[in-house]
């Protein structure tokens, strides 16, 4: 790896996640005048996060929107834009407000294209900023992923690294099928070494990447939970185990044969997300694992998620989050001695 | 801060409110006059256009002809289930009318008479009732959004699809319909709003018809009427007798007008009146009386404009017979048309859930594909 | 099995399930006066499907009630009402027409007991005729189990059976959680004999049942798809395979003992159910079942579900739902020469 | 049907309309009077009741108090967030005043000093945003909903309280707070629109304090004023001056009688302003000007009354150092409250999701606790 200092001359500094998704709607806008911000404080705010910071300075409020306070007012004004030729880039606020969305989003979005026998697609991207770890109160911190996973015609997608941010985010909104692009607001100000002018191509939607390759056993993620991963991964050195992290990248459409190739060649497998775990993401992953690697698998595929409750309050999400330790101890059941 | 610390006190403390205090609309030109608008049989019919009002006719005699034939098809189990406007053919057909080439119509589920009359394949029009795909024609083609089921979803849709014109400087009004009882959605609330907000060329049509289902306006709204929830929004409200044909193409050309010059969206209710059940499979003896039916069939709207034309000298025999033939002959095309056996691939259904077939897709339309085979051959 | 004749002295006499569930409202009414019924046409019409016909009648418009047609304000409205001590039953005229109520379901609904610290809990039982199989148009064939499986907070209850059908809803009424019913509209008009004077009594939410025993295999299912699948064990016999079918009742609680069991036995498995495969219920069951079951499985846990798109127009609906020569070619890949 | 088998045509043909055509209300006495409702000030101050003014003025000072002091909670890491109602104390301290023992509040995420000027503990009341818990106090045995985040949500649960209380014989009122904001969302809609099919003792308090967040109301509404929205539900709506609480205190008096009465429910918009950001964590700078709010400060709801109040020799030095004498023991008790650590037990997380915990719950709870214990035992 190369030291900050010596890329800078490149343009290559640290970046935040958040600077990274800013750039990319900025640079979809300047490339495309069809492409439309929308949301609620968005402009003149820049959105509660920032992620919107100077586009409407630099576009207009015609192009980034602050828009009346209602969810499916939003998504549903999106719709009829997309239906006439725009690249809605639509924001909800925090997770669980995009729910009042959800009938727009279940009846109309992810169907249109269908209805129409591909006539009219909709290619709307929905940012929605997920998961908690960040000390927010209700309906602040849900990671309602399951929703959008179970809803054919929505493409899921969601970044762990800011090239990612950067390089998702714009195949997203180029993307002309529907995308619930899901941002993991903790890792918002996360950094990396990365260059706006010139972003390195990232693998588009659909692919997963190892972030960590290893041989004992493979820990399978997303999003804000990647992180988390790689820092399992090294501590269970220690305890002799090599550790082989997949990343998604993209929960829809899953990119099994990556997964399936990493699981068969380890043997084991745990599933790792924030969401809950009863009908969550990590049982489809786990079932359709289990399905295509069931003679490769030394123990069943387990999951590390959150526990099936209403997200807790600050204070306590630190138990509800999966941690290293919960995730080790979740290695150590994988039957070793067998 | 203390009293003492303050300039003055008492009754002249007052400083003037500050902006935000203003209403910045004033309510009284929004407000609909609660007497709906008529033309027919009024003094105003006077300035109708004799070739405007025969089309009326003929699409209104098309219209009611439409109706019969599709309940009748629904009979023969050639359409699955069909929403009948029979007693609501003024406004479907004045909606379809009022438009230009370049304008978009956003139909509820029930307004398929509003497509045909616009100028769709009626067999194309009832692809959806008739259960062969979601959607049987391209909205882009025609300018008519797919048939909306889920009640006022489409209302956002139309204003997006309104602004997003208006934003491109095109010249583009979005005309949507509604039902009574979709206004009580929270769609329909939203819609407005940002209609309103953003003055987008959008016209809202209300058909109060009485009933959602079931359901009578009086169990739905508690309004004196439904246009006077446009105040509301800062947008007008105008009431309309919806089987009078002539009043509602006033109104809603008149809503377009103010649209395409800028002026913003306009809430119309047009008061009329569904003759016949929900849809094939209702049964409305079970909530509503005959007298009411009855009392309405001395004001359909077929019959309104037939009464006024033939009076005025406009229509005669030869052109009420002219309108039924051509209203058998469309008949005879929808019947042949729901006749012949829709062609179906099954691999559709994998064909356009994505712009691209995902890996799983692939995989169920592989095996689907390898079932149909296997049938085949035994 | 005695037949209708002998039974119809003692009040038995086939029954539909529509009736069963009419019934079972009835009586709950009549026993409990908190207990109101509410939604779109439920009052003079009695419901598009008549499951709350005779209601508005026997206990009047307030207890039976017309409301305006606004999901989310039937929902909401119920909520305030159970704040105050009523029992409200809600109905849901279709399964996509619950979507605009998500956000008072996953926001509220869900979550009122754990945010008071249980001081506030919410009886309301929210009906929703779901699935396919009647020749329904878009929207009125959605089975969308998934959203409210992914909710914790929320009872998922789905009868297959008319003693069920009564017995379950009598049980989530006098539930003091939030129940949603899942009713399986192409089973509203299957029959048994059954007595409304006094109806059998059935095991409550959360017991899974065994409905038919057998050894080769272990079919999971639930609702609309239970006699698909009692159908298709019928039909394994000629095969050779003796399967044996579970019916799970409740989605949640998941009543794991009774299917690990049967599982652990059988040594094979197969879950159907017409929702869609991926992120679908069955992808929780396959996984958890594995889990617990892993050494004594001799194949993967399978899936027999819709396919993963929105639900088919009516006339192609037949090729999406699970029927019964796919839950056969399905048994037949569970690995039998291994 | 032809022409000539009708009686008569013309323009004398035309039946009376049918009986769903007549308005049902009369719009007129459902508009707001678009100049605010003030009392302070005014000639109509002089019938203020000087025991009330006091108890409102120690209030007002109380909830000024009250804001600094939370808002000083969240600089010391005390409270996560908080969003300050400086400027709006008169709405919030009206509001809960002017319930009797058994009503209902339901107030937004903002609205925690309404809470506690009903009487709620303030640490309780902040326990959402201290973040130990979502709910700080059992709202059955103060009558005050839990304090509602996703905005609007609350209102139908107003009207479903309000209305089960009334189909149960109960004098009860419900009083549901909610912000400018919050009227775009369909539930506001659709909480208006039953509580007005359904006669619910219920009033909705609007809260216009020009920002939802950083979107001013020129860009939330094209309505003459909020308050206008009452007559598409066909009830009354009133426009009130949110700084007077005086004002505030009169129409949201008879709004509550007028529910208690069984005359249904009303819209009032309190034109208010929000004097400090959204919360401690926006930047109000970022999206409005100084000027604005200095305009405001001239028209402060504590010196308002202050200043009508010692004008009219009704409170006096001493009046006003009780006053703020009772705000900081307020303060200290608060500041005491929220710096002593709360009592968190992990195991809560899985206590209350059902009244029976399912198995799985029941094994995750196992898990944490054998973390908790290893952590305990290392
Ligand atoms: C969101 C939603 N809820 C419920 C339904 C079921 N439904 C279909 S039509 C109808 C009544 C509609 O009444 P109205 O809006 O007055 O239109 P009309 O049928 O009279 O044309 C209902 C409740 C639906 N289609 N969409
Ligand atoms: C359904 C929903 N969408 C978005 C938000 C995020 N949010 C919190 S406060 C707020 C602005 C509210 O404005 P207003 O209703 O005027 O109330 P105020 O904050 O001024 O009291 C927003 C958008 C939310 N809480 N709920
Ligand atoms: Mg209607
Ligand atoms: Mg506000």
């Amino acid at each position: 790896m190369t030291t900050v200092a010596a890329k800078s001359a490149a343009g290559v500094k640290p970046a935040t996640m958040a600077q990274a998704l800013t750039r990319a709607m900025r640079d979809a806008m300047a490339e495309d005048p069809t492409v439309h911000v929308m949301g609620e404080d968005v402009g003149t705010l820049g959105g509660v996060f920032r992620i919107t910071d100077g586009l409407a300075k630099e576009f207009g409020e015609d192009r980034c929107t602050d828009t009346p306070l209602a969810e499916a007012g939003i998504l549903g004004a999106a719709v009829g834009m997309a239906m006439y030729g725009l690249r809605p880039v639509v924001e909800m606020q925090f997770d669980a407000f995009a729910y009042p969305a959800f009938e727009q989003l279940i009846s109309h979005v992810a169907k249109m294209r269908n209805r129409t026998r591909g006539a009219m697609p909709l290619p709307i991207t929905i940012r929605v900023p997920y998961g908690g770890g960040i000390g927010g109160v209700e309906h602040h911190c849900d990671s309602s992923e399951a929703y959008y996973v179970a809803t054919p015609g929505l493409t899921v997608v969601t970044p762990a690294t800011v090239e990612d941010a950067y390089g998702l985010l714009r195949a997203s909104i180029a993307s002309d099928d529907p995308v619930v692009f899901l941002e993991p607001k903790r890792l918002y100000w996360s950094k990396s070494d990365w260059s706006p002018q010139a972003p390195a191509a990232v693998p588009g939607i659909g692919r997963a990447l190892v972030r960590r390759a290893g041989t004992s056993a493979t820990l399978i993620t997303y999003g804000p939970s990647l992180p988390v991963c790689l820092e399992a991964a090294e501590a269970a050195r220690e305890e002799g185990w090599d550790l082989e992290v997949v990343d998604l990248r993209s929960l829809v459409p899953f990119d099994e044969e990556t997964v399936v190739e990493s699981v068969r060649r380890t043997g084991r497998a745990v599933v790792v997300h924030e969401a809950g775990g009863f009908g969550g993401p990590g049982a489809e992953i786990a079932a359709r694992v289990t399905e295509r690697c069931f003679h490769h698998l030394e123990a069943p595929v387990l999951r590390v998620t959150g526990f099936d409750i209403p997200y807790p309050p600050p204070m306590l999400e630190k138990h509800h989050l999966p941690g290293v330790d919960r995730i080790l101890d979740t290695v150590a059941r994988l039957q070793w001695e067998n | 801060m203390t009293v003492q610390e303050l300039p003055g006190a008492g009754a002249s403390h007052r400083p003037t409110p500050p902006p935000a205090w203003r209403p910045r609309t004033d309510a009284a030109p929004l407000l609909p006059d609660p007497e709906p608008h008529r033309v027919l049989g009024t003094p105003g019919a006077d300035r109708l256009d004799p070739a405007l009002m025969r089309r009326f006719y003929a699409e209104l005699v098309r219209g009611r002809r439409y109706n019969a034939q599709a309940t009748a098809l629904t009979r023969q189990g050639r359409l699955a289930v069909y929403p009948s406007t029979v007693g609501q053919e003024a406004c479907e057909i004045a909606a379809a009318l009022v438009l230009e080439e370049q304008d978009w119509l956003f139909p509820s589920y029930r307004d398929t008479l509003a497509a045909v009359a616009r100028g769709l394949d009626p067999v194309q029009a009832l692809t959806l009732l008739r259960g062969d795909w979601h959607t049987g024609y391209d909205p882009r083609e025609h300018r008519i959004a797919p048939l909306c089921t889920p009640l006022a979803t489409q209302l956002p849709h139309a204003v997006g699809l309104a602004h997003a014109a208006r934003l491109r400087g095109d010249d583009v009004v979005a005309l949507a319909m509604v039902g009574d009882g979709g206004t009580s959605e929270g769609d329909f609330h939203e819609a407005l709003n940002f209609a309103a907000v953003w003055q987008a060329p959008v016209v809202f049509l209300v058909q109060n018809n009485g009933f959602a289902i079931s359901v009578p306006l009086a169990k739905q709204t508690a309004a004196p009427t439904l246009a006077h929830k446009a105040v509301g929004y800062g947008m007008p409200g105008r009431l309309v007798d919806g089987n009078d044909i002539a009043a509602v193409h006033e109104v809603l050309s008149e809503a377009v007008r103010r649209a395409r010059a800028g002026g913003g969206p306009t809430l119309i209710e047009a008061v009329t009146y569904r003759m016949e059940a929900h849809t094939n499979a209702d049964d409305a003896t079970r909530y509503r009386g005959d007298a009411e039916v009855e009392a309405w069939k001395a004001h359909d709207p077929v019959e309104l404009l037939e009464r006024e034309l033939t009076a005025r000298g406009i229509l005669d025999e030869a052109g009420i017979q002219e309108a039924r033939d051509a209203a058998e002959e469309m008949a005879a095309a929808l019947r042949e048309g729901m006749n012949a056996e829709p062609v179906l691939d099954p691999m559709d259904l994998f064909a356009h859930v994505y712009a691209e077939q995902t890996g799983r897709l692939r995989e169920q339309a592989a095996l689907l594909r390898a079932e149909l085979e296997a049938e085949e051959d035994a």
